[in-house]
C-alpha cells in the first residue's frame, strides 16, 4: 500500500513518538503527488478551498488534468484558463452568489467544447466519493428521476431494488489520484481537524490514491488528540501537510477569515473576457513565487479586513481519564 | 411614488413568498431572494421555521445576509453543521424537508425546471449552473417554492433540458410516477413572480392566482411563452405591510443588495 | 409529518424563542411512545445504552416488542427475560468482554426456540439504519461472500453492480418505531450532542418514526449552538428528552462515568439461571419505581467509584463571530 | 519451575501473536489476548502499530487494557473517534487495515471459522455471539491473525456454520475467489495457539510451523480433529524474553486478567 507515505525531502521524523512528519512545502507537495493526467478533486464546499495548491499546479504546468469538485468555483475557472485540465466532474458549475465561470464557459460553449464535461448533482457527486472511499462499485440514490441527467451522463444508471420494491439510480465510485483539502489545523503526521461546513472532503481524501493536506498550523499531535471527535482525516491516509495561512482565500476558514467578497464580485468581469483572465493569472499566479507573494500582493490591509468580528468558542468537553 | 407603490418588485417577491411560508416548519433555503423571505417568514407568518442549507447547516441563525450558500455566518450558532452525506441522504432523501426553494432559467407550465444548458446539451450556446441540488430537491422536498422573474425566455413553451421534475406531463402522471417511485416530493406548489403568484391547478398546470399591485394581465400575458391559466377568482396580491418592510430593510438586507 | 412532537404533558414552552420544550418524565415518554409490537432500537455500541429506558419498557409491561441492538448486551437480556420481546434483530449477542447472555440463550437453544432471530453483521446492522435514515431499499456492501449468514436470513440478498464489475451483498433498510439513545447532552427542544464513541446512533434515530433521547443533562440551547458541529440529532427527529442521569449504567459515558464492569462479571451467573435472573428483575427494575430509586440501592459509594480519574478536556475551537 | 517455564501458555501466546506483527502498520484489535498482543507488539517488534478499534476508533493509546472492544479509555487521546459507518466503511471496508485478529468457536483446516452456532442454525445446541464485525474482517482485511486454545471441539474436520470465510475449500478456490470478486483480504495467515503456530501452505491448509516450549506434537494432534500437516523444519518457538514478559505483567495486563 503506497498510500500515507511522507513526500521525500519533506520534513524531519517527529520527536516522541514514531510518527514520520509529512510537512512539506507546497511546491514538493504538488511536485510529487500531482501528475500529468491525474484526477484531482480540490474539495471544499465554500468553506476551505484550496486555491494555494490550485495555484501551485498552474505555476508548475500540469497538464490534461480531470478536475473533480463539486462546485468548480473561480479555483477550477482559473486553473481551466490556465491550460491544466482535459475535463471537468463536477454538480454545479459556478461563481457562487455571484454568476457564471467566464474562462470555463467559453470553453464550453465553442464548437466544438474544448473542455469536457462529466455531471452530476450534488447528492451524486457526495455519493460518488462515499463509494470511492467504501470500496463500493457504486452507490445508490433516489435522484434523476424524470431528469434529463442520466441521458447527458450514462454513467448515471438505474439499478432494480432486491427487495421487490422498485428502481433506484446508481451513480460509480469516484476514485481521485489526488484529493488536496484545506483545514484549520493538522498534525505533523497528517491527522487532520476540521470545523465549520464539513463538505465531502472526509469521503473525497479517503476515495483517493494520495492526498495532501493543507492547514492555517501545524500543531502538536496532542492538541488532536485531546479531541478525536474533532478528527476528518487520520495521518495514515495523508500524503503531505503543508503549512500555507490564508491558503484557501478568497474563500475562507471557518473561525480564521470570512470569504472575500469583493474577489468573486472582481472575478466575475475578469473572467468574462480572455485577455484579462489571462492577465491576472500572469500578475497574480504565474507572476509570483508563491503563497508568500500573493499575500504581499494582496496587502495586510485587505487580509485583516477579512477577520472575523469577535471570536465564537465552541467550549471544552472532557472525555475523562480513564486509567 | 404613492404610499401604496414605496415599495420594489424584489420586496413583493419576498413578502409574497414569505407568507406562503404560513405554518411551514422546515425549509431548504437558496441564497439571494429565497433566503430573505424565509428569514422574513420566521420573522412573521413561521416562526417555528427551521432554515437547512445545502452545505451542510441544520437550523441556522445567519447574523447577516448570507454571501453564499455556505457563508460562515449560518455555521456559527446554528444547531448542527454536518457532512453533506448526512444532509443529502438523511435531511433531504430522508425525508426531513418541507419546502425546498429552486430558481429556474427556464420553467414550462408543469414546472418543471431547466437549469442545466440553453442549446443542445453537447453544444450549449449557454451553459448554466447545473443541477446542483435541485433535482434532490424536486424529487424529496415535500413541497417546492420558486421565486423568479418573468420573461419570455424563462417561462417557455418548451424546456430545453429537464434539471429538475415538476408536475411532469400533467397532474395525472406526476402523482402517478412519484406514487409508485416512491417520491417524498409532491412537487411544485408555488410561483412567486415580479408579477404575481401562481399555483397549481387539478391539471397540474401553472395558474394565476394573485395579481401584485401595479402587475397587469397583460404583462404577465406577454412574459409567458404559453396561454397563462388565470383563476376565476384572481387576488390581489396586498402589499407588503410596513412591519415587513421594515424587517427587509432595517434587519434582512440593510445594503439593499438583493432588494433594489 | 408526526416526527419530533413533544409528548403530551412534557414541560413547558422554552423561553426566549419558540422551541417547544420535548422535557418528559421516562414513565410518559415509554408510555407514549412505546407501544406494544413495536420495534424498538435502544442503540450505543458499548458506550451510553439505555438501561433505563430498558428498565422502564419492563416495569410497563410492553409485549411483542421486536427489538433491534448491533450488540444486545445485558440490558436485552434482562428484556427478553422480562418477556417484552417476540424476535431479536442484530450482529452480535453476547455480554462484551465477559461471555454469553443466558436469558437470550435459553429461549434460542429450545427446542423449538421461543425468541426469533434476525442476523447480521456489524456492518451489515450500520448499513440498515443507515438505509433506514437515506430512504433507501437497500444498501450495498461487501460482506457476507462465501459465509452461511445469506442461507440463515434470506434477506441478505446478492445484487449486481450497473457497471458490469461483478455483485455485492445488500441489506434492507431498517426503520425502527422508536430509537432509544443516550447522550452527554441535549437542549429541551432535543438538540442532542455526544462524544466519544458515536456508535450508530445517528443512523438509528434518524431512521425511526420515533426517537426518545435519554441525558446526563439538560442545556440551554446556546450550549449546543456554540459548537453545531458536536451536534448527532436535531431537535426535529426528538419527541422527548429524559433526563436521567447515570442512565447508561451499567454501561458507561464518555466523561461522565465508567463501566460499571462488576456488574457485567455479576450478570453472568445470574443470567445462568433463570430463577436468579427473575429474582434480578423483581428486585432492581420491577421493584423499584425508577431510576432515582436504582440509583439509591447502587448507592454513592459504588457510583461515585465509576468516575473517570482525571478530566481530558477537549480544548476549544473559535468558530468566530460573522456579523 | 525452571526459569525457562516461568510463564503462562497466555503470555507465550501473546508473545508469539506480537512477534507475527512485526513490520505491520494498521490492526483492527479484538479484546483480550489479541489486545495485549498488539500493544506489546507495538512496544516491541511495530512501533509504527496504529490500533483500530470496530467500535468506531483509529489510533487509540489505552491508558489500560480495555475490559471490552468499546471501553471509554480507547477513545482518550486517540488520533480519532469516527461513527462506526465509518470506520467499517472507509477503514476496513476501505481497505486501510492491515491485520485484523478473529477469534472462533470452530476452526477448519482451511481457517474458516464458525462462531454463530453449533449444532443446526434452527435449532442449535449452542448458540454463539455470531459475526460481529468478523466477517467483514475476514473478507476485507489484508491478513487475518487468529489466536485461540487447541481442543478437539474447536479444531474440527467441518464446522457447522461458516461465519468467516478462510481459505475457502483450499488455496486456489480461494485465490480465484478472492480474486475474481475483488476482496481486499488474502485471507487467514497466522494461527497462534497454546501449542504453536501454524501458517498456511501453499494448498491453503494449516500446518504447523513452530512448537512452543513444552508442547508436545502428540497434544497438538489430540487437539486437532483433521491429521494436522507439520512443517519438515519444524521451529521451536523462543520463549518469552524477559523484557516481553516485563512489558505484559508491568504494563499491559498487571492484574494478570488474561494471562494466569
Amino acid at each position: 500500500m503506497s498510500r500515507g507515505r511522507a513526500v521525500a525531502g519533506g520534513g524531519v521524523p517527529d520527536t516522541g513518538r514514531v510518527t514520520t512528519s509529512k510537512l512539506a512545502s507546497m511546491a514538493d507537495a504538488v511536485r510529487e503527488l500531482v501528475r500529468d493526467g491525474d484526477t484531482v478533486a480540490i474539495e471544499g464546499f465554500t468553506h476551505l478551498i484550496s486555491f494555494a495548491a490550485g495555484h501551485e499546479i498552474i505555476r508548475q504546468g500540469r497538464r490534461d488534468l480531470t478536475l473533480a469538485r463539486m462546485t468548480p468555483d473561480l479555483i477550477y475557472d482559473q486553473m481551466v484558463a490556465a491550460g491544466v485540465a482535459r475535463k471537468l466532474i463536477f454538480s454545479w458549475l459556478g461563481n457562487p452568489g455571484v454568476g457564471g465561470l467566464g474562462a470555463i464557459r467559453r470553453r464550453v460553449e465553442g464548437d466544438p467544447p474544448r473542455l469536457e464535461l462529466e455531471e452530476y448533482s450534488h447528492f451524486g457527486m457526495v455519493a460518488r466519493y462515499t463509494a470511492g472511499a467504501a470500496k463500493l462499485p457504486f452507490f445508490p440514490i433516489r435522484s434523476y428521476f424524470e431528469t434529463d441527467l442520466p441521458k447527458a451522463n450514462p454513467l448515471i444508471r438505474p439499478i432494480e431494488s432486491p427487495y421487490g420494491d422498485g428502481v433506484v439510480y446508481a451513480v460509480p465510485p469516484l476514485r481521485p489520484d489526488v484529493t488536496i483539502v484545506h483545514a484549520q489545523r493538522a498534525s505533523a503526521g497528517g491527522d487532520t481537524q476540521v470545523w465549520g461546513l464539513l463538505g465531502c472532503q472526509k469521503e473525497a481524501a479517503f476515495a483517493a490514491e494520495r492526498v495532501i493536506v493543507v492547514v492555517e498550523e501545524v500543531v502538536d499531535e496532542a492538541v488532536v488528540r485531546a479531541d478525536p471527535n474533532r478528527t476528518i482525516l487520520p495521518g495514515l491516509i495523508v500524503d503531505a501537510v503543508v503549512v500555507e495561512p490564508w491558503g484557501a482565500h478568497p474563500s475562507y476558514v471557518q473561525g480564521a477569515y470570512d470569504r472575500d467578497n469583493r474577489f468573486y464580485l472582481d472575478w466575475d468581469p475578469i473572467s468574462r473576457d480572455e485577455d484579462a483572465t489571462q492577465a491576472w493569472l500572469r500578475e497574480w499566479v504565474l507572476g509570483v513565487s508563491g503563497r508568500a507573494e500573493y499575500l504581499d500582493k494582496l496587502g495586510a490591509e485587505r487580509l485583516a479586513s477579512l477577520r472575523p468580528s469577535a471570536a465564537a468558542p465552541s467550549g471544552s468537553v472532557d472525555y475523562g481519564e480513564y486509567r | 411614488m404613492t404610499a401604496e407603490a414605496a415599495f420594489t418588485k424584489a420586496e413583493m417577491m419576498i413578502v409574497a413568498a414569505a407568507r406562503e411560508l404560513a405554518g411551514q416548519r422546515v425549509c431548504f433555503v437558496g441564497v439571494g431572494l429565497p433566503n430573505i423571505a424565509v428569514n422574513l417568514a420566521q420573522r412573521t407568518v413561521a416562526p417555528e421555521l427551521e432554515l437547512v442549507y445545502e452545505a451542510g447547516v441544520f437550523g441556522a441563525r445567519p447574523a447577516r445576509l448570507p454571501l453564499s450558500i455556505g457563508d460562515p455566518t449560518i455555521v456559527t450558532g446554528a444547531t448542527a453543521a454536518t457532512s453533506m452525506f448526512e444532509l443529502f441522504a438523511f435531511y433531504l432523501q430522508g425525508g426531513l424537508i418541507d419546502v425546498g426553494f429552486l430558481g429556474a432559467a427556464q420553467i414550462d407550465r408543469f414546472g418543471n425546471i431547466n437549469t442545466t444548458v440553453i442549446g443542445p446539451y453537447d453544444r450549449p450556446t449557454t451553459r448554466l449552473p447545473g443541477s446542483g441540488g435541485a433535482c434532490e430537491i424536486a424529487i424529496n422536498a415535500r413541497q417546492v417554492f420558486v421565486i423568479m422573474r418573468q420573461s419570455a425566455r424563462s417561462f417557455v413553451e418548451t424546456i430545453d433540458f429537464r434539471t429538475s421534475p415538476g408536475n411532469l406531463g400533467g397532474a395525472e402522471q406526476s402523482e402517478r410516477i412519484r406514487r409508485e417511485q416512491g417520491w417524498l416530493g409532491r412537487g411544485p406548489s408555488v410561483i412567486v413572480t415580479d408579477l404575481g403568484i401562481y399555483h397549481f391547478d387539478e391539471t397540474g398546470e401553472m395558474r394565476l392566482d394573485s395579481l401584485h399591485p401595479g402587475a397587469t394581465l397583460d404583462a404577465v400575458r406577454e412574459t409567458i411563452g404559453w396561454e397563462i391559466r388565470v383563476a376565476p377568482d384572481l387576488a390581489a396580491t396586498p402589499p407588503p405591510s410596513a412591519e415587513e418592510l421594515r424587517l427587509i430593510r432595517d434587519q434582512l438586507d440593510p445594503a439593499g443588495t438583493y432588494t433594489t
